[in-house]
């Protein structure tokens, strides 16, 4: 049985260490924010310009002048602090941010990441993605082990255009999780009930499987 | 010197050009200088090259400058939320060069600050990279990217003083304090105004000497997405 | 993940080892981390890199350090009030790295921003250029200059809270907040340490990101140059 | 009659214009701010990170931590703000700056300046004054037209390490002004009861006169 979002959230959660800097994407990524254990200090940036982001503010007191970088209205915490985009993504590009966890169109085998276009079809722009994946220490991505049309999204060779070179640490999907270590991809976990067989047969990438597995 | 103007067309009198540079602070729809883009879509100018991080959306920030054709190119990292813009791209009407976001501002920032081009590791071995010089830094590769200036800088702050000081609000704050410092002129749009003295000055995030222009503006602030949570049920509800 | 120390020396336990390299803010005597560098100081460790804009004075700051030898060298702007700087390093007994100021300033900033390298004006045709590589860009020529980064980052605050957020109080700021961001392991003294929430978020300078370790120093701040002008005759006086 | 120190400081306060942001440097150039015309509002800079330099302060009210480039105790204005170094030299380097007013060891007649060392003997270091002559719009030097020894200051190339190449646009000594345009350098100004023939005995650099005196 294939994870959920929110169980591929959960598991991502794991990821995470006492005292952490992190930056979650869009879309599931936001979710692990409600999976992180009680007890642990983690602090979210928002590349928009602020450290320390809060949950969606209750209805009615929603802040134009306080969004994160998915342009939803959010809210601040004590520890909050704001600072300009130059400042942020210093603090991106030096390597500030302990762990990134993103969204994917693609990966590669080799770490390879391609989420920003689809040449001729799709041109929203790719953010602060590239700067997030050159620059964070540690970049796990959360995907659906295959797209829509049932292909495969972890590949031998991404064929969409990079947001990043052999950036990739770990994938999470429904299936299972991935970790790629001297540009080599090897399955570390299943979802419950699936098979090696199952990833083997939805998967383009070449990967070796962990012992116990 | 006076600085403060009545209004956003008075402040961008004399100093609007066919086929100029603009740079416009804001991210997504929030701290957008949007009385002194309103004022530029009147204004009728075209060709305009547009250093924004976004595009606005349709009806809204820049995206009301994309409906008049009054924009030749943008550089910008994201505009997802503009159909027109989609639509004029895709159909080669309108120039793109998309940066990623933190090298945009930092490429601004460079502008204002005098430096011509500076060294990131962001977008090596992608489309960003094409062309760029690549060069080793402790056996890492990184492209060359370079510093950028307007003709004319448009900000938005929450209080600015009539000596051109600004303190910008929360997560409005974004791109407004880079471009402030790089354009040739910097006109500012701020919802209060105040005398020299009420900003207290170790808390000015741009310096009046970046500002050659300012006005009060009416500040609409749209919200992209607004998102809640539910507010819990209190024991006197 | 408690950044809170209770003195200097417990602040650096586990952090210093000889050859190091240390970057400590301050510009003169102002807003230098007096506490901290008196505990480096005290911890005996030799044979440092130190990235500071001046080097004290002979009895204070950075110059305690020079006193015991425990500079091998320095990366500076100025240091033209230190005797014994002087004699060490005419003797050839300190090794000297003269950098303009706004070089020194942004190397910093470089370092703790991702930032290999960047291209600056500054020293092109003097011996600050000599052996640096040359590129013109708008047929003008620029010298190519490094990010800096250091083991260890000292930093002085006013204010700064449990999280790592600080904020600098007039001129004080000065190097500092580049430095913090430059520092493997930033530490930081301030003078009044609060909870979080205290200090207002749009007014902080550091976020606490940057600071890994905080504590409340004794602050003697001394003056190089107290200068001063007569006070006009009151009327009552 | 050659000028005095606050003479050269008067006639430099002549370069002065309304709205000006201006960078006084250590010594004459810091009297300066005594000449400023009434009624016009200039904003002096102290590159170690304040816009809106006031005056020294009354005894009993120095502030340690805020003082200026030359280390002096100072005050604040109402329009004052503080910034880091990177943000000061940002300002400088960017071009914001209109003008410099510093001191100089020797200018050559194509402009080429040295104020910061002599080699073996003096190593105070060049503290802004790269940055200043590199990015300020307008650089004006104040300096005795001669050493203490009667040398000529104002030469056909400095001998002393340079500051900068080609920075500075004006020169006033005590015995007059001189521009310097394409690298051209004039004498455009005679102190009271100087005659060009004085100074042409006290200048080695080569320079042509303006019309008129």
């Amino acid at each position: 049985m294939a994870w959920t979002r929110e169980q591929m959230a959960e598991r991502a959660a794991q990821e995470l260490r006492d005292g952490f800097y992190v930056n979650l994407g869009i879309g599931i990524p936001t979710l692990v924010a409600n999976f992180i254990p009680e007890g642990m200090h983690v602090t979210l940036q928002s590349e928009n310009g602020m450290l320390g982001m809060g949950p969606f503010p209750y209805e009615g007191e929603e802040d134009p002048d306080l969004i994160n970088a998915g342009k939803q209205t959010i809210t601040e915490l004590p520890q909050t602090s704001y600072f300009s985009s130059a400042d942020s993504f210093g603090m991106v590009r030096g390597g500030h941010i302990d762990l990134s966890i993103l969204g994917a169109m693609q990966v590669a085998q080799n770490g390879d990441l391609a989420n920003w276009m689809i040449p001729g079809k799709m041109v929203k722009g790719m953010g602060g993605a590239m700067d997030l994946v050159a620059g964070v220490k540690r970049v796990v991505v959360i995907m659906d082990h295959n797209a829509r049309d049932g292909s495969p999204k972890l590949l031998k060779a991404c064929d969409l255009p990079l947001t990043g070179q052999g950036v990739v640490d770990m994938i999470i999907s429904d299936v299972g999780v991935f970790e790629i270590k001297e540009g080599r991809l090897t399955l570390i976990q299943l979802a419950p009930d699936v098979t090696v067989e199952d990833v083997k047969e939805r998967t383009e990438a070449d990967f070796t499987i962990a012992e116990g597995l | 010197m006076q600085k403060v103007f009545t209004d956003a067309a008075s402040a961008l009198e004399g100093l609007l050009f066919d086929d100029m540079t603009i740079m416009a602070g804001g991210f997504g729809l929030c701290g957008i200088p949007e009385n002194l883009i309103m004022a530029l879509h009147d204004s009728g100018t075209t060709g305009i090259t547009a250093i924004s991080n976004n595009a606005g959306v349709d009806d809204w920030g820049l995206g009301l400058l994309l409906q008049t054709r009054q924009i030749k190119k943008m550089i910008s990292s994201y505009v997802g939320e503009n159909k027109e813009f989609e639509r004029q791209y895709l159909s080669g009407e309108l120039e793109l060069e998309f940066n990623p976001q933190g090298t945009l501002a930092e490429r601004c920032r460079a502008g204002g600050a005098g430096i011509p081009a500076f060294y990131t590791k962001t977008g090596v071995g992608t489309l960003v990279a094409e062309g760029k010089e690549h060069k080793d830094f402790n056996g890492e590769t990184y492209i060359m990217e370079t510093g950028l200036v307007a003709d004319v800088s448009l900000v938005k702050a929450w209080k600015g003083d009539t000596e051109g000081n600004l303190i910008y609000r929360k997560t409005a704050r974004n791109f407004n304090p880079m471009m402030a410092t790089a354009g040739k002129v910097t006109v500012a749009e701020v919802e209060e105004l105040v005398e020299p003295g009420v900003l207290d000055p170790d808390h000015i995030h741009t310096p009046g000497i970046f500002v050659q222009r300012i006005i009060v503006g009416q500040h609409e602030k749209r919200i992209e997405q607004r998102t809640t949570r539910p507010r819990p049920a209190t024991a006197d509800a």
